[in-house]
């Protein structure tokens, strides 16, 4: 043990030294990413048994359902509304998935079924905020409470076994090390960062939420937009869900229960803005991953559950603090 | 995977304890009394908390990260028995459960996986049985008496208890119509507050009341709902489950409430004999009992401190 | 003569990758009407704004009646006798005209609002203002942007300040309400205050001003201290640093087929049926006084609204829009009047902002955009209409109010479209950019497209246009060609019977 | 359900015709008002007990916590800013009040105490967004991690219980049939209903949510304002927290969870703007009655758990349907 510790402080120290000087620059502009970047040195070289293999993998399969929700919640966020149905969905997408694939027996069918349950949700959030111009925030509430409760009914209250052992594969498939939920989030985060980037509909996105009139004035569509976005978030959720349900080996209708805050608060820690407009993918990873590692070295350090909250609120307040104060220091020198 | 067996050193054991419900003081005692076992037989416990089934699954990569030989679970959801062993075996670490027992995929227990507990349903049941003994003292006739179930169906271990406890008091001669549901939102007093005040305003025809829940915070709301309607203590008969601080708080007072008492079970003892168990396992390779069942006892306002005290709570 | 009131001395400003002022010094009498003029960019808000304690200097320093003075933030500014008018809106929507009017100083008694004195301060304004028939209580965010514009001079005129500074207050504000604004301004020279004020317009400025200070590049050029002997073209050059000899420089062209036919149009905003032709090569000018119906008129006709009744033929077709979108893909735009709420995404870059439309053009791999093509239209356009920005990357936020008017424009010039549009295009933009576009709009009409432009500028309208309608209350009363178009005329025609 | 149908066009109808001018003109004009109006008529006629003396006071009873914080919430949504730790400040609040009643063996300084504790926190949210410029979102989700780790560590995880036999007396005293908790929100009703319309503070609030940059170019001091509405929020979930201790007989670091969004979704429901600068006292009231009423009826009804999840969903977004429908039918003929 005392071995890891070692090797552990070497090899930050070393490759600081070697840093190449578009990573140099990097860490000069973006607050954020100093921060996690400082953090990830900081706990490899403090927590025993955080920076080896078999933790990371740990750490990224912790992330994987509030990682892969973020990149979509990014894009709700990014045009300027919000969900807060999405554990909801997960829950519900996932026990339809458990139910249909052990009446039909065919995983095929369940993962698909569920899937769609999920995108449905998203596309009637959507709806209802594009066509009738309701409030995200309560329409997307009234979907939370409704939606976990056909997640209840559905399931009868109770978790749904699975009884086609094919299913259980689909969690835990793996290649390259890391199983299908982490391809998957890591597959989100391409896709996405790619959608808000490099197509006119990210933009048309980003546009929306920065000023929805001039959008609309604009020739943007804005109302296909946000039921597009929403349905996708419907989508991602219920991917999600349904890769939970196979890695979890059942369908349970408590699961997940204020996921969205802490999915909504990853993006926002990355520099998402809740008005609208205002968007990064590289943001929204380092978010999530700096609160996967705070949580996972609070669990390899043994904090007592009770200061896992202290340390939490803290780190939280102090990365968006040092963000802050790496930007109005630069703004200041420029 | 770890190699396992009586060559390991005693001082480098160490395991996990990990629980559904972290803030619970039920589930904080089971820690510290593992942890106070530890120190005195010199092992090390990692406390850690597994809400849902994917913090669970962290959970024990990171134990494993940190080169744990085992682990005590109390799971938050019972059908996660096969995924957990699953990845115990994988791991090499040796699993008990603790309070909530396994499932397997037949939904029958996991009698491979050491267990100690209490069932949900029997310790309902004594609660039942304690309701319908003090009914029978006090000489209320069942026909007028209401009873006020506050349920939470989205809890498994939650529902056990209640249907426990509304099974004893049917056989013990409780008309079946008179017991209503109150579903809370939460488990704490307040929801349990808001869930019961209009069963109370709809069924102001019945004079004698009994309250049960699925746990003490959630009787003393129904308890407070009563009062606020205007029943009287002795009009009103709430028994609770665990014995926790929220018991102690109630008969502390001054002048007795409608809270008559609670089930009291020994969560120190939960804690500390489920993780002597797997100590043993690990260090002398004996596989503990396949289950081991405990049982609560009932605590009221005239014996609250003794049984306290007896059960190291 | 007396004392300057005010003296700049060497003040500096810089923001990330610009130095928007450059040690400027000038001073500025009690009693005395100061025009500030310069380029978009050339740093005039930026030097109210720290007037006002919102920007920070880096160098220099500021006198007030003879004492060097620093402000940290906008309330000490107001507290020592410094009222600004700012370029864009800052009044707070949902809130009712008495309370924006007021704000900041809202009348107090026994640690409540009270409600009657509010009223009453707000009347008396309004009626100083010229707008007595808004009621107190109206909710600012239904009222046009010239009113709000009035509303933002009136809270100023309540501050009772010592400087009180104009950031081009006129573009958004109509004949009648200038004529208020002229009155006002000159009461506040008698009354022996400094004031400021920032203006593209050139009359303006030999009408109402005493002294003017140029300014380019952030740089302080030349400060007359009097106006006699002064001529219009040594100042446009001053200020735009080469001569222009006719801003508008108009250029008769041929005209072609109609392009668009509008039957008996009615809806939202326009009370009577209205029908006009647009002809391919033509300007086509719509003007009237604000709250005429001219913008709601082309939002019937461009998509952004349903109409109740008539059609539109465009090109040969009926049809009805149901969408910006679809409007856009049959061959009209619409640029918006309102750059702040309907034009600019104030925190997306230049690029985003003016590729926003035509980047569809641009699209590469089945879908995906081209950034490279995308910067280089951009880039394009910073160059054909001189926007002053350090680059296409910049959030659009940070440039002056002239170039983010600029950039909405090129938004639509960069459009493949048949039809354009302009609502109030040139409103905030100095005479040497306006040249340009007046010269672009030419040129569009000579490539045989058709451009509609509704202005309250009339010598704009009755310089560049072919045809010009005249719209007052809803109703089109007349189209007159060019050559009959006198100001008079079109003003007789605009003003309520 | 065609019945239903029916029915819902023919009340109103009938019913208005019979209704004095007054109450005409309100049903007219405030959408939500009719919703309310409407659906405690149908509550009283269709469910059996609900309109009895008894159960009236105890649905108050049971909006309290709810009702009283919304208030404060409601000025807060206003600045255009949110607040998620109430749920926590609650129940420290409590926790605190229930150790320092004990120890001290005096009422007065143990509420005196926990409402301290409170608004302590409050004013440090405040801070934290004004000073650092810290979004609120994150800032209070911090402060909702770090507050309720404070509450568990101070009680020791466990149920504080209360030795003073004084302090039950404050949840119980009653005054004309309501008891003390209940008046407090009908004071905080009164007080900030005051606040908001009647004071400089109330329409600087509303200024600085519509466009805080155009309030402090005005010159109101945006810092202390926020500060001040922070704080304000704090020291009402204090007094919140501490009447609930005393009302339940216990000090419980749990207590609460999720009643953040409960109290939110109660703010926008009443028409509050969750971008700021649009809020109204009976907007918030009717909120608030909206969610008791339904709460309580679904009690009263015997509704099934899981049947109340749709419910409650249902209710909430035909609510604000309903209110956009009466505004944009407004807009339409106005
Ligand atoms: N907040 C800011 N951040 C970065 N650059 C800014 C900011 N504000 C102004 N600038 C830059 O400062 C320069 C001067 O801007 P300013 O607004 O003072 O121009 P102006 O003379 O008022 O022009 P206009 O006539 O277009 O209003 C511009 O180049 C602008 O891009
Ligand atoms: N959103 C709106 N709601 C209600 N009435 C409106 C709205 N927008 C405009 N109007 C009204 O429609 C009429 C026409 O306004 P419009 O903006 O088209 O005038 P305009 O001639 O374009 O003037 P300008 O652009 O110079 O302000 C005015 O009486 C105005 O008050
Ligand atoms: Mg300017
Ligand atoms: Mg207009």
């Amino acid at each position: 043990m005392t071995d890891k510790v070692v090797n552990s402080t070497a090899i930050p120290v070393q490759g600081r030294r070697g840093l190449p000087k578009p990573l140099r620059t990097l860490l000069d502009t973006s607050g954020l990413i100093a921060v996690f970047i400082l953090l990830f040195i900081g706990l490899s070289v403090l927590v025993p048994d955080f920076l080896t293999g078999r933790n990371i993998v740990g750490l990224l399969l912790s992330v994987t359902l509030i990682g892969t929700i973020a990149t979509t919640m990014m894009m709700v966020l990014a045009l300027g509304e919000v969900d807060l149905s999405v554990a909801s969905i997960v829950a519900f997408a996932g026990v339809v998935a458990a139910i249909v694939t052990s009446t039909s027996g065919s995983v095929a069918i369940g993962v698909l079924v569920g899937i769609a349950a999920g995108t449905a949700v998203g596309a009637f959030n959507g709806f209802v905020v594009a066509r009738f111009g309701i409030n995200s925030l309560i329409a997307t509430l009234a979907a939370m409470e409704f939606v976990r409760g056909l997640a209840y009914i559905t399931s009868g209250g109770d978790a749904v076994m699975i009884t086609v052992p094919g299913f259980f594969e689909l969690g835990s498939a793996s290649f390259l090390g890391l199983t299908l939920p982490v391809w998957t989030m890591i597959g989100c985060f391409v896709v996405f960062g790619v959608v808000l980037n490099m197509t006119a509909f990210g933009r048309n996105t980003l546009a929306t939420g920065g000023n929805a009139e001039a959008a609309s004035l604009a020739g943007v569509n804005v109302r296909r937009l946000k039921i597009t976005v929403f349905a996708l978030q419907g989508l991602v959720a219920g991917i999600a869900g349904v890769l939970l349900t196979s890695r979890m080996g059942l369908g349970d209708p408590n699961t997940s229960q204020g996921l969205e805050l802490a999915v909504i608060s990853a993006c926002v820690l990355g520099g998402v803005s809740l008005s609208g407009g205002v968007a990064s993918i590289t943001g929204v990873l380092v978010g999530v991953l700096i609160m996967g590692c705070v949580q996972n070295a609070m669990g390899l350090l043994n904090v007592p559950t009770f200061y896992q909250y202290l340390v939490r609120g803290a780190i939280l307040l102090l990365a968006v603090m040092f963000d802050r104060w790496k930007q109005s220091r630069r703004a200041g020198s420029g | 995977g770890m190699g396992a067996g009586s060559s390991l050193a005693q001082n480098d054991v160490k395991i996990g304890f990990i629980v559904k419900k972290p803030e619970q003081a039920w589930f904080i005692n089971e820690q510290d009394a593992a942890s106070a076992l530890g120190e005195q037989k010199g092992f090390e416990v990692v406390r850690l908390s597994g809400e849902d089934g994917q913090q669970v699954l962290s959970a024990i990569d990171n134990l494993n990260s940190q080169g744990a030989q085992g682990f005590v679970i109390c799971p938050p959801d019972v059908r996660l028995g096969p995924a957990i062993a699953n990845r115990a075996q994988q791991y090499g670490m040796k699993v008990v459960t603790v309070d909530d027992q396994f499932l397997g995929p037949d939904g029958e227990p996991m009698a491979e996986v050491p267990h100690l507990g209490m069932s949900g349903y029997k310790i309902g049941r004594q609660v039942g049985d304690a309701i319908a003994k003090e009914m029978k003292a006090r000489g209320w006739e069942p026909q007028s008496v209401a009873a006020l179930r506050i349920s939470n169906n989205e809890l498994p271990t939650a529902k056990e208890r209640t249907d426990g406890a509304t099974d004893a008091l049917l056989d013990a001669g409780f008309v079946s119509d008179n017991i209503f549901d109150a579903p809370q939102q939460n488990t704490d007093t307040s929801s349990a507050f808001a869930a019961a005040s209009p069963i109370f305003s709809k069924n102001g025809r019945f004079e004698h009341w009994v309250i049960y829940a699925l746990n003490e915070e959630s009787v003393l709301g129904g308890v407070r709902a009563s009062e606020q309607y205007g029943l009287a203590p002795d009009q009103v008969i709430g028994i609770g489950i665990n014995g926790s601080g929220a018991a102690f708080a109630e008969f502390s007072r001054q002048k007795p409430t409608g809270f008559y008492g609670t089930v009291a079970v020994s969560s120190t003892m939960h804690g500390r004999q489920s993780a002597d168990n797997l100590y043993t396992w690990i260090t002398e390779d004996k596989q503990p009992p396949a289950n081991t069942e405990t049982t609560g006892t009932l605590m009221t306002r005239d014996n609250w401190e003794q049984v306290r005290e007896d059960l190291g709570l | 003569m007396s004392e300057a009131y005010l003296r700049v001395d060497g003040i500096t400003v810089e923001f990330p990758g610009v130095r928007a002022l450059d040690g400027v010094s000038f001073a500025a009498r009690a009693g005395e009407v100061h025009a500030l003029m310069g380029e978009n960019g050339a740093g005039k808000s930026t030097l109210l704004k720290v007037l006002s304690g919102v920007n920070r200097v880096t160098g220099g320093q500021l006198w007030i009646d003879g004492e060097p003075t620093v402000f940290d933030n906008a309330r000490e500014a107001l507290r020592r006798g410094i009222s600004i008018i700012y370029q864009e809106l800052t009044l707070s929507p949902n809130l009712s005209v008495a309370e924006n009017l007021l704000l900041g100083q809202l009348p107090v008694k026994r640690g409540f609002l009270d409600r009657r004195r509010l009223r009453e301060r707000a009347m008396s304004i309004l009626e100083e203002l010229g707008e007595g028939d808004i009621h107190p209580s109206t909710k600012v965010r239904e009222l046009s942007i010239g009113q709000q514009q009035m509303i933002e001079i009136g809270r100023a005129l309540l501050r009772d300040a010592r400087i009180i500074a104009f950031d081009e207050p006129t573009s958004s504000l109509s004949v009648q309400e200038i004529r208020h604004l002229k009155r006002i301004v000159s009461r506040l020279r008698e009354e022996g205050r400094v004031v400021l004020y920032v203006t593209h317009r050139m009359e303006e400025v030999f009408e109402m001003c005493d002294a003017v200070t140029v300014f380019r590049d952030g740089r302080h050029i030349h400060t007359h201290e009097t106006l006699h002997g002064l001529d219009h073209d040594t100042l446009v050059s001053e200020m735009v640093g080469r001569e222009i000899e006719d801003v508008y420089g108009y250029r008769p062209r041929p005209h072609g087929d109609v392009l668009m036919r509008l039957e008996a149009i009615e809806g939202r905003g326009v009370k009577a049926p209205v029908s006009l032709e647009v002809h391919r090569g033509e300007v086509f000018g719509l003007f009237g006084l604000v709250g005429a119906g001219r913008s709601e008129l082309m939002r019937l006709v461009c998509g952004a609204e349903r109409a109740a009744g008539g059609q539109v033929l465009f090109d040969g077709a009926t049809c009805r829009f149901g969408s910006v979108q679809a409007a856009i893909r049959a061959g009209i735009a619409m640029c918006p009047e309102d750059r702040k709420s309907q034009g600019i995404f104030p925190v997306a870059s230049v690029s985003d902002n003016l590729n926003i439309s035509c980047r569809r053009f641009f699209r590469r791999w089945g879908g995906f955009r081209d950034p490279q093509r995308e910067t280089a239209n951009t880039e394009d356009y910073i160059r054909q209409l001189r926007i002053k920005t350090p680059g296409p990357k910049t959030p659009i936020a940070n440039l002056s109010g002239g170039n983010q008017q600029k950039v909405i424009l090129a938004r639509w010039l960069a459009e493949k479209i048949d039809l354009f549009v302009m609502d109030e295009p040139t409103r905030g933009i100095d005479v040497g950019a306006r040249r340009d576009i007046y010269s672009l709009l030419y040129e569009l009409a000579e490539r045989g497209k058709g451009v509609l432009v509704i202005s309250s500028d009339l010598a704009e309208v009755s310089s560049i246009c072919d045809r010009i309608g005249v719209m007052r209350d809803g109703e089109l009363i007349d189209i007159v060609s060019r050559d009959q178009a006198t100001p008079e005329r079109l003003l007789g025609l605009a003003l309520p019977a």
